[in-house]
């Protein structure tokens, strides 16, 4: 850590979740570029809001699933069959059928690793320490707060985009100045 | 002969115990670190402290003892000089122990890791004939009940580790029954005795012999020793005999009284009634009989000497071997050989004179005159009737000389008298009978204690020396022996002393002033007569390993001649015997290498049986009380008498009968139990001739109604066999000298109570399922519907992409099996007897572990080898039929499939491979296995060996540790040896060159061991049998095993053909 | 951070497992490269390389049985009663000689206890002495040279070929196969081939 | 047992509510999060100490067995399995609720989950570890059961892949490790709201360090919606694949009794009956204790009914067909198991107990006297579980005990440690319960959160009280 680049953000809070997303909407039509929401649970429509791509954690789960699938045959193959061939009770030494289970396994289960490490990785997380937590207010973002921040360039006068979002609704306007990831 | 063994190494040639060409092994290093002591305090924790006079006071005084140094010291073998342990007896003995611990154990602790720093102790002085690594073979032989049995003992750098039958003697051709195999185990037994004493004082042995030598001198000078007797087992043994020869000329008014706890009191009455008083031998050849009737004889059992004759039955029940023998039984509770009956005649002892005479008034001849005089002693009972006249028509029918009765021994003399009259009259004397000169000369049984017990009683006796078996055990309680030699019920007891030689200290130890630990046979030399005489030379294979004295050099001392060892006194014996022939050094070795002492048959009888004799046995005989219970005693399959009680094996070993383990019973059959309101298990008060005593009661389909059969041997109490003790109930307590084997008037009353029985099998119907096939000939040669059914079940064809989706593995020669073996099995289930041989065999080839009862009562005996005895028909009179099942080695094996480590898998030669090392103990195999084969070390069953027991362990198996499976590998150790053997030497596996350690043994050869790729084999031959089926066929297993359909041979009279079929199984 | 954390959370298992398994296939636990003192200073250098004794001649059991055979004594008597029987090294020898007790060696070769290893049958398929235990003429105390894994048996039993050489350099120490990969190649199929090698991988080959 | 005031005031009519209607999100907030702040009560020591008793004898139990042998069980020749095995499965059936209600009505879009959901993958955790244990457990030799995992290991040999033990393995440590991902992730944002409602540093730390640095980002949310419905997904047939898997232990052999082709579906069924019983049995006190009432319904409670009215239907079709095979296929050996063995053998009590439980039980479910009345349906659920435990007893011991050859046939009883060691994972299970309602939020808080944002806006299109209860027909993602 050792980059001291400052980051700094406005951040204002809304009383209802439709409000939020309002704003939200609002203030991306307006140009700003790079905002994001925070709440304690998904607000409807809040991804259209904020204009998000599409997720990309499908395509890794299918490529998880994918991989462990092709491991898992491979692997019982070679095992059985080409490294070690045993007469197991006359069984064919190539025995498919019998590779099923384990193969939908570790399909499931490189799907769900690719699942939770997708989500950990586009999210950036694990993430102790964020400059947001800094703020004691914003703390009722996980619990029963509307919150949508605006990057701000270090530096910069924030009064401009701080009456934008009072006009837009908020409750409250802070703005945050931390370390830059 | 199969000569599986064929290396005949080791023939002894120099003269001094030191130069026995065996390793001298003892667990010496053991015995400092005071084993001795540990054995003593282990039976003193044991001993019952309510025990009379004999208990802990007398073991704490010996523990305080036996810890000082100078007493182990003292009680170091102190042989006389000459005699003393070789120079060499040290340094073997010692890399024996560490080599116990390494090297030869190989196995002992299976399944651990890597052991570090471990000792290798190379002999200083390699043995000639040893080769480290691979296995001695020496012939010997075991005396039981005065017949010698040949042995051939397999040693492993010194230590004996498998006993087999002698295939150069005449009566074992190989095979070995359950005793003698088990008798290795005696010979390890940790709680044998070890210590010479007098009264409580460990003496010297050095201290006894002058003892003995000065009473011997004292007692000849004084009146020639009328006041000494002997109380010895029958004296089969040349070289007893002499020595016997030779006390009495210097004691000529000394006595030898012969007994041991099986006797041939009534057959030799008989005998001799017939033969003016010669002692005479009935010898039979069952190969020539066609009907055989059985009074109450069942001489299929497995004492060695009814080893030759089951071999010689077996052969006739083989349809390949020409027409099939009948065999008629008439017996009170279910024998062995009632089991291979064709028809079996459920009676009470005391009937089967009744049966006997019948025939023999029937057969007329000298037997009508002796059944006259039977007449008003038995009367046939109606229902029997049918029975006798089917029997009776069948040996008229016969081919004079064609048949054959024998009688039981435990039938009085007067039924062997109408046996033998009536096979006079069959014309069978001379054909099936020989008579032969005894070779036992003397009067033996409880006459003889009787007299002996008279003379103390009379004050007639000072010494008294015993080497029979524990007599205060084994004889009738009502003998008064044990009176006379308990210091507590004897006031005169001061005047005897008590001189007695055992491998224990047993309930006989306890009243004698002088305990002598006697020498095992196989740590000493002795030699010994067969029933029909051929002379067996026993050679020791180890040195003694609790300081035990030969019996031969114990009587000895009694001579004050110059000390000499039992070998030496042997072979001064036989060179004295081989006077005049040249080269005595050549046959000596001959003999000892062989085991057997070539033309040493005994003679024919002098003249011809004289029935006029006999008549009085008959009408001397007095009927026993008729009414109630009718009580019988037998001789146990498992411990004999009791003198196997100590063996953890035989105990462990299932009845074949009953199946039952570490226990006897009251046994009864179904109607009288219900009659009695008794279930299995329940305990009934037994009230005899005034006698009392609570009994277990177990119930067996096919006992005779209203009798109740009890099996001697048990309850032991002897001090120091751990083993042994408490199991059981003592029968003895209520026999009578004067019935000792049946009689009348007994009665069973329920009392409160249970006590659990320890059974390897619990449910005896087949539930008409096709398992242990059975059928007369002719229904296999004509089958029925029904057994056309049957027969399709278990041996038609698994046709491909029909009953069978697995494709075959090619097992013929070629890359997938490049040495080109298919290993098989076969079981004729007409030859199988039950006799249990081939479970012993298996148990000491296999290490396999004992489990004790509790673990037993639960299901987890691990003997491989199980008989299975199915009882088919009515309860109360049924038909037995046996059935050996091990692993089957099945090409299609459900354990393997299911077994997750591959730690059950196929080998080349499609042996179903069990790897104990690599074995989680998932116990999947086991479920999915139709067999149930298999078997699991629940617990550490091997954990409390002594460094002297593993002494026994083949080391060519691993010891198997807790939580692996285990099960029969077809002796896969063997095939690997003779395999390497084989190809060192460039060539292929001779089929007589390896056996399974199974099929060696068995006396009938009903189990056969080859390559199946090898048509020429006698196993391929037997699967190609029209009689061979595969157990549990329709499950597409594909058996390796094959079994034989056992067919029997009724007498159409006895037996309408319809119904039979019916009972076959399938539905 | 996060891909700091993320890493180490994956990593740490993986280098745990990795490191298991080099551990087990190191010297540590094979128990390789670890010259063994002897309660005499016997070495194979001498014996075996100076004096070009075979090895036959003390370990005189390994054509017939499964064990090789440490010597006895006597072994070591029928020279050193003749040469150098006054040494000093010779000490526990003669002592053992007379007094009658083993010389307590230590085992090199430890096979676990469910491994049923037979010299006789690996000598006479032409696999030599070098072979599994070694250049033992260059080892002043004698160590394990193979690991003597099971693994490692089995690469040999699957592909025994290249592991033979003739019968009569059997005990040889220096004897290698040719250089030239064809001609070592067709020496090992000739030599299978004259001695039926069938190596076996069933596994009661060696497990009983 | 008797029910709230709260709830008793609505017509019987109309559908019972999912969220009782007088809550927002702080007050959500403040009901779920309310025990984890709070100091556990009286109630909640006792039987956490009752646990801890019994997970004294799990203790106990395996030092003793591990010490000795599997020979302190009952186990013997013929019954290689027992209660080991029997406890397996039925733990698994009982994790598979946890999955099912969370992952199938997730799917389906159940709204009713989202008050049990949490509580039951914490269940499904729960039991699937206490299920683990006796594979492991059961083994003669457990210090080398690693060898059932394929690594490269010096001997140079590898598991054996046709094992249905192997597929266990690797279905069991898949479905442990997803069920886990699945809770985790689902607690991701209720961990946050735990840190930022925490009052001390500690606290703070301590789930800031779970939360991973959760701050309800519209960016994750975004992948977390998807995240969290693809696990779901997942989840779905991986529950159905893991007691099949478990299934194919008995019938992948040749056993009378195992050998059945019934038995994957039979087995889910037995699965969903048996976890859905648990779920009744710990929810009724756990809602009590918790004062849940408001978010766990009485609604809850009587859909759960009908699943198990449902699930015990098909159980009892499985225990029918298995005896319709037997017959139709007239084999002797199937036939002797199922209308021999089991109805009249050495176990035939135990059969009877299963009938009675796993096959009329269900049915007073017709009544919805019964699928409402608290007292009853507890009583059930645990006649059920008790059931599902007999069933496994039944196809285990009594099939192994009596089959091919009767030479071999023998009797299992089973021994104090085998008790102790079922006792044990009771107290495992309890403990491990306990401390989870203590420390984490029972109720999955984000969900019922937006839930009620949902059944707000439903209520205000609508106009209408109805839409409390219809709001299950709406979408669960963006509008």
């Amino acid at each position: 850590m050792e980059a001291t680049v400052l980051d700094s953000w406005v951040l204002a809070e809304f009383s209802t979740p439709d409000a939020l997303v309002t704003a939200t909407r609002q203030m991306r039509e307006k140009g700003f570029e790079g905002m994001d929401t925070y709440s304690p649970y998904p607000l409807h429509g809040g991804s259209e809001a904020l204009g998000l791509p599409p997720s990309r954690v499908p395509f890794i789960a299918l490529c998880g699933g994918l991989t462990g699938v092709a491991t898992a045959l491979a692997m019982q193959t070679w095992m059985n069959t080409i490294d070690y061939p045993l007469n197991i009770g006359g069984r064919p030494l190539l025995s498919l059928p019998a590779w099923v289970p384990i193969t939908f396994e570790l399909g499931v289960l490189f799907a769900a690793f690719g699942i939770f490490f997708g989500l950990l990785g586009l999210s950036r997380l694990p993430q102790p320490y964020h400059p947001v937590f800094e703020s004691e207010e914003f703390r009722t973002a996980s619990t029963h707060g509307y919150w949508l921040s605006v990057p701000q360039a270090t530096g910069t006068d924030a009064a401009p985009v701080m009456d934008q979002l009072k006009a837009l609704g908020a409750t409250q306007v802070t703005l945050v100045t931390g370390e830059k990831e | 002969m199969p000569p599986m063994n064929t290396k005949r190494d080791g023939a002894p040639s120099q003269d001094t115990p030191s130069s026995f060409a065996l390793p001298v092994v003892t667990d010496r290093p053991a015995a400092r670190s005071d084993v001795v002591g540990e054995a003593l305090e282990h039976a003193a924790a044991n001993a019952s402290p309510s025990e009379p006079g004999y208990g802990q006071t007398y073991w704490r005084s010996l523990e305080e003892k036996l810890g000082t140094p100078d007493y182990l010291e003292e009680t170091r073998p102190e042989f006389p000089v000459g005699a003393d342990l070789a120079p060499t007896g040290f340094a073997r003995r010692e890399f024996m122990h560490l080599l116990g611990a390494s090297l030869a154990l190989a196995g002992a602790t299976a399944c651990s890791t890597r052991p570090v720093d471990e000792r290798i102790m190379p002999y200083t002085k390699t043995p000639p004939e040893l080769v480290p690594g691979n296995p001695l073979h020496y012939a010997s032989g075991m005396t039981l009940a005065g017949h010698t049995s040949g042995l051939l003992i397999t040693a492993r750098e010194g230590r004996p580790v498998k006993i087999e039958g002698n295939p150069d003697h005449p009566v074992n051709q190989g095979a070995a029954g359950p005793w003698e195999q088990a008798f290795l185990l005696s010979l390890y037994d940790p709680s044998r005795a070890r210590v010479l004493r007098q009264g409580k004082s460990p003496r010297a042995l050095r201290v006894l012999r002058e003892e003995l030598v000065n009473a011997a001198n004292k007692a000849a000078a004084n009146d020639g020793g009328s006041r000494v007797r002997f109380l010895s087992e029958p004296g089969n043994s040349p070289l007893t005999g002499d020595l016997r020869t030779r006390i009495l000329k210097k004691l000529p008014n000394a006595r030898f009284h012969s007994y041991t706890a099986q006797t041939h009191d009534t057959q030799d009455e008989a005998t001799r009634a017939l033969f003016g008083g010669q002692p005479v031998s009935a010898v039979y050849d069952f190969a020539q009989a066609d009907i055989v009737l059985s009074l109450d004889a069942d001489f299929l059992e497995s004492r060695p000497e009814n080893l030759g004759y089951a071999r010689q039955f077996a052969n006739r029940r083989d349809p390949n071997n020409g027409p099939l023998n009948r065999l008629y039984v008439a017996e009170a509770r279910f024998s062995i050989t009632g089991g291979m009956a064709d028809h079996r005649l459920r009676v009470k002892s005391q009937d089967v004179l009744a049966v006997a005479a019948a025939v023999a008034q029937a057969v007329g001849g000298p037997a009508a005159s002796l059944a006259g005089a039977a007449a008003n002693k038995a009367s046939l009972k109606s229902d029997h009737n049918a029975w006798v006249q089917a029997v009776v028509a069948d040996l008229r029918a016969a081919r004079p000389g064609r048949t054959l009765v024998v009688a039981g021994e435990r039938q009085p003399a007067a039924v062997h008298a109408l046996a033998h009259a009536i096979n006079a009259a069959l014309g069978n004397t001379g054909t099936t009978v020989k008579y032969v000169q005894s070779s036992i000369a003397e009067q033996e049984g409880l006459s003889q204690v009787r007299a002996l017990v008279e003379d103390i009683t009379a004050g007639r006796v000072d010494t008294l020396v015993i080497t029979s078996w524990n007599p205060v055990f084994s004889v009738p309680a009502d003998t008064g022996l044990k009176e006379l030699l308990d210091p507590a019920t004897n006031p005169n007891r001061g005047n005897l002393t008590v001189l007695y030689t055992g491998l224990y200290e047993d309930e006989t130890s306890q009243y004698a002033d002088w305990f002598v630990p006697a020498a095992h046979p196989l740590e000493t030399w002795s030699d010994g007569r067969s029933f029909d005489g051929t002379v067996a030379i026993a050679q020791p294979l180890i040195q003694p390993l609790y300081n035990g004295v030969p019996e031969s050099e114990l009587l000895a001392m009694f001579l004050d001649e110059p000390y000499r060892p039992a070998y030496q006194m042997l072979r001064d014996y036989w060179q004295g015997q081989s006077e005049g022939q040249a080269d005595f050094e050549a046959l000596w070795e001959s003999w000892v290498s062989d085991g057997a002492i070539p033309g040493t048959q005994a003679a024919p009888a002098q003249g011809a049986p004289d029935f006029g004799a006999a008549s009085a046995l008959v009408t001397g005989y007095t009927a026993p009380a008729t009414g109630e219970l009718e009580i019988n005693f037998v001789y146990d399959y498992k411990v004999f008498d009791g003198r196997f009680g100590n063996n953890s094996w035989l105990q462990e070993l299932p009845d074949p009968i009953t199946k039952m383990t570490w226990d006897n019973a009251a046994l009864l059959s179904p109607e009288t139990a219900k009659g009695l309101g008794l279930e299995p298990g329940d305990l009934a008060e037994l009230n005899y001739g005034g006698r009392k005593m609570t009994v277990p009661v177990w119930i067996t389909p096919g006992h005779a109604d209203d009798t109740v059969t009890m099996a001697l041997g048990y309850g032991r109490d002897g001090l120091h066999e751990q083993v042994a003790k408490a199991v059981g109930f003592n029968a003895n307590a209520v026999r009578t000298v004067k019935a000792p084997w049946f009689d009348g008037g007994a009665t069973l009353t329920k009392v409160r109570g249970s006590h659990k029985f320890s059974l390897t099998q619990t449910h005896w119907r087949m539930e008409n399922r096709p398992l242990a096939l059975d059928m007369p000939l002719s229904e296999l040669k004509n089958p029925s519907i029904a057994t056309q059914h049957t027969l399709h079940r278990v041996k038609s064809e698994l046709k491909f992409g029909v009953q069978d989706n697995l494709p075959a593995f090619d097992y013929n020669k070629g890359p997938s099996n490049p040495q080109g073996y298919k290993w098989g099995m076969a079981i004729d289930l007409s030859r199988c007897t039950g006799c249990s041989a081939c479970v012993i065999a298996c148990q000491a080839e296999n290490n396999i572990p004992v489990v004790g009862k509790q673990q037993v009562a639960v299901s987890r005996e691990m003997q491989w080898l199980r008989i299975d005895r199915y009882f088919e028909g009515s309860e109360s009179d049924p038909r037995m039929v046996m059935q050996p099942v091990m692993c089957v080695h099945c090409e299609k094996a459900p354990c393997e499939y299911v077994c997750p480590v591959n730690a059950t898998v196929h080998s080349d030669e499609g042996l179903n491979d069990m790897v104990y090392n690599r074995c989680v103990g998932t116990r999947y195999c086991s479920n999915n296995c139709p067999y149930k084969v298999r078997r699991f070390n629940y617990l550490h069953y091997t954990a409390d060996k002594t460094a002297t027991e593993k002494m026994l362990m083949n080391p060519d198996v691993t010891v198997r540790n807790r939580g692996v499976m285990e099960k029969c590998t077809y002796c896969v150790q063997r095939i690997e040896r003779v395999r390497i053997d084989a190809r060192v030497e460039k060539r292929v596996i001779n089929e007589k060159e390896l056996q399974t350690a199974c099929q060696q043994t068995c006396p009938t050869q009903a189990i056969t061991f080859g390559s199946l790729n090898d048509p020429q084999q006698r196993v391929t031959q037997l699967h190609e049998d029209e009689r061979a089926y595969k157990l549990l066929h329709e499950l597409g297993t594909r058996p390796r095993t094959a079994h034989l359909i056992r067919v029997r041979n009724p007498n159409p009279a006895l037996e309408p053909a319809a119904p039979a079929a019916a009972n076959q199984g399938s539905h | 951070m996060s891909r700091l954390s993320a890493a180490a959370l994956l990593a740490v298992p993986a280098i745990g497992i990795g490191g298991l398994m080099a551990y087990v296939r190191s010297p540590y636990v094979t128990g390789q490269q670890r010259p063994i003192e002897q309660p005499i200073e016997f070495d194979h250098r001498h014996h075996a390389g100076d004096e070009q004794i075979d090895c036959r001649y003390c370990h005189w059991s390994v054509e017939e049985s499964p064990s090789a055979g440490i010597p006895s004594t006597t072994v070591c008597m029928s020279c050193h009663a003749q040469v150098w029987n006054k040494s000093p090294y010779l000490n526990e020898v003669r002592k053992s000689f007379f007094s009658d007790q083993p010389i307590p060696w230590v085992r090199v070769h430890n096979l676990p206890d469910f491994v049923y290893f037979n010299h006789s049958i690996h000598v006479a398929k032409g696999v030599g002495c070098a072979t599994c235990h070694g250049r033992v003429d260059q080892m002043a105390a004698v160590e394990q040279a193979a690991p003597l894994t099971m693994a490692w048996c089995l690469d040999c039993h699957r592909n025994p070929e290249p592991h033979l050489r003739p019968a009569e350099f059997i005990t040889s120490m220096t004897w290698t196969p040719p250089e030239d990969k064809a001609k070592a190649a067709e020496l090992g199929r000739q030599l299978a081939e004259a001695y039926d090698v069938h190596s076996r991988e069933s596994c009661s080959t060696c497990h009983r | 047992m008797a029910e709230t005031a709260s709830t008793t005031y609505h017509d019987p009519l109309e559908p019972r509510p999912l969220v009782a209607p007088h809550h927002d999100d702080a007050t959500l907030n403040e009901t779920l999060l309310d025990h984890v702040w709070r100091k556990p009560g009286k109630g909640w020591f006792m039987l956490f100490g009752l646990s801890l008793s019994a997970l004294g004898l799990l203790v106990i139990g395996v030092t003793y067995t591990l010490a000795r042998g599997i020979g302190v069980w009952g186990n013997n020749q013929p019954v290689g399995w027992a209660f080991d095995i029997i406890n397996f499965v039925w733990w698994v059936g009982i994790g598979h609720a946890g999955t099912l209600i969370s992952a199938i009505l997730l799917l389906f879009q159940q709204k009713w989950r989202t008050s049990i959901n949490r509580f039951a993958e914490a269940m499904t955790l729960f039991a699937v570890m206490c299920a683990g244990l006796f594979p492991l457990l059961h083994t003669g030799r457990p210090w080398f059961a690693f060898w059932l995992f394929p690594y490269p290991s010096t001997l140079g040999a590898w598991p054996q892949f046709r094992s249905p033990l192997v597929w266990d393995v690797f279905a069991i440590s898949t479905y442990l490790t997803v069920s886990a991902l699945f809770w985790f992730v689902g607690l991701i944002p209720d961990l946050a709201a735990l840190r930022d409602s925490s009052k001390t540093k500690l606290q703070r730390t301590i789930y800031g360090l779970f939360a991973l640095g959760w701050r309800g980002s519209g960016r994750h949310w975004h992948n977390y919606k998807i995240a969290y419905l693809l696990l779901a997904g997942l989840s779905t047939p991986l529950v159905v694949s893991v007691h099949t898997i478990v299934s194919f232990d008995f019938a992948v052999s040749l056993l009378p009794g195992w050998h059945a082709t019934i038995f994957p579906p039979y087995f889910v069924a037995g699965a969903v009956f048996s976890g859905f019983a648990m779920v009744i049995t710990l929810i009724i006190p756990a809602r009590k204790y918790l004062g849940l009432r408001d978010v766990i319904t009485d609604r809850h409670l009587e859909n759960m009914n009908k699943v198990i009215l449902a699930t015990g239907l098909l159980v009892s079709y499985g225990y029918l067909m298995e005896h319709f095979v037997a017959w139709y296929s007239q084999n002797q050996y199937e036939l002797w198991t199922f209308y021999v063995n089991r109805a009249t053998g050495p176990y035939a009590g135990v059969y009877w107990l299963m009938i009675a439980c796993n096959v009329i039980t269900p049915n007073i479910f017709w009544f919805k006297k019964c699928r409402t009345n608290i007292a009853i349906m507890w009583v059930a659920s645990i006649a059920v579980n008790i059931g599902m435990w007999c069933e496994r007893f039944i196809i285990i011991v009594t099939s192994l005990s009596q089959d091919f050859l009767p030479s071999s046939w023998g009797i299992y009883t089973p021994t104090w440690v085998d008790w102790s060691i079922y006792i044990g994972t009771l107290g495992l299970f309890g403990t491990l319960f306990l401390l989870f309602l203590k420390f984490v939020p029972a109720v999955a808080i984000s969900e019922v959160k937006e839930l009620q944002l949902e059944l707000k806006h439903a209520a205000h299109q609508h106009g209408s009280d109805d839409a409390l209860a219809g709001a299950g027909t709406l979408t669960h993602g963006a509008h």
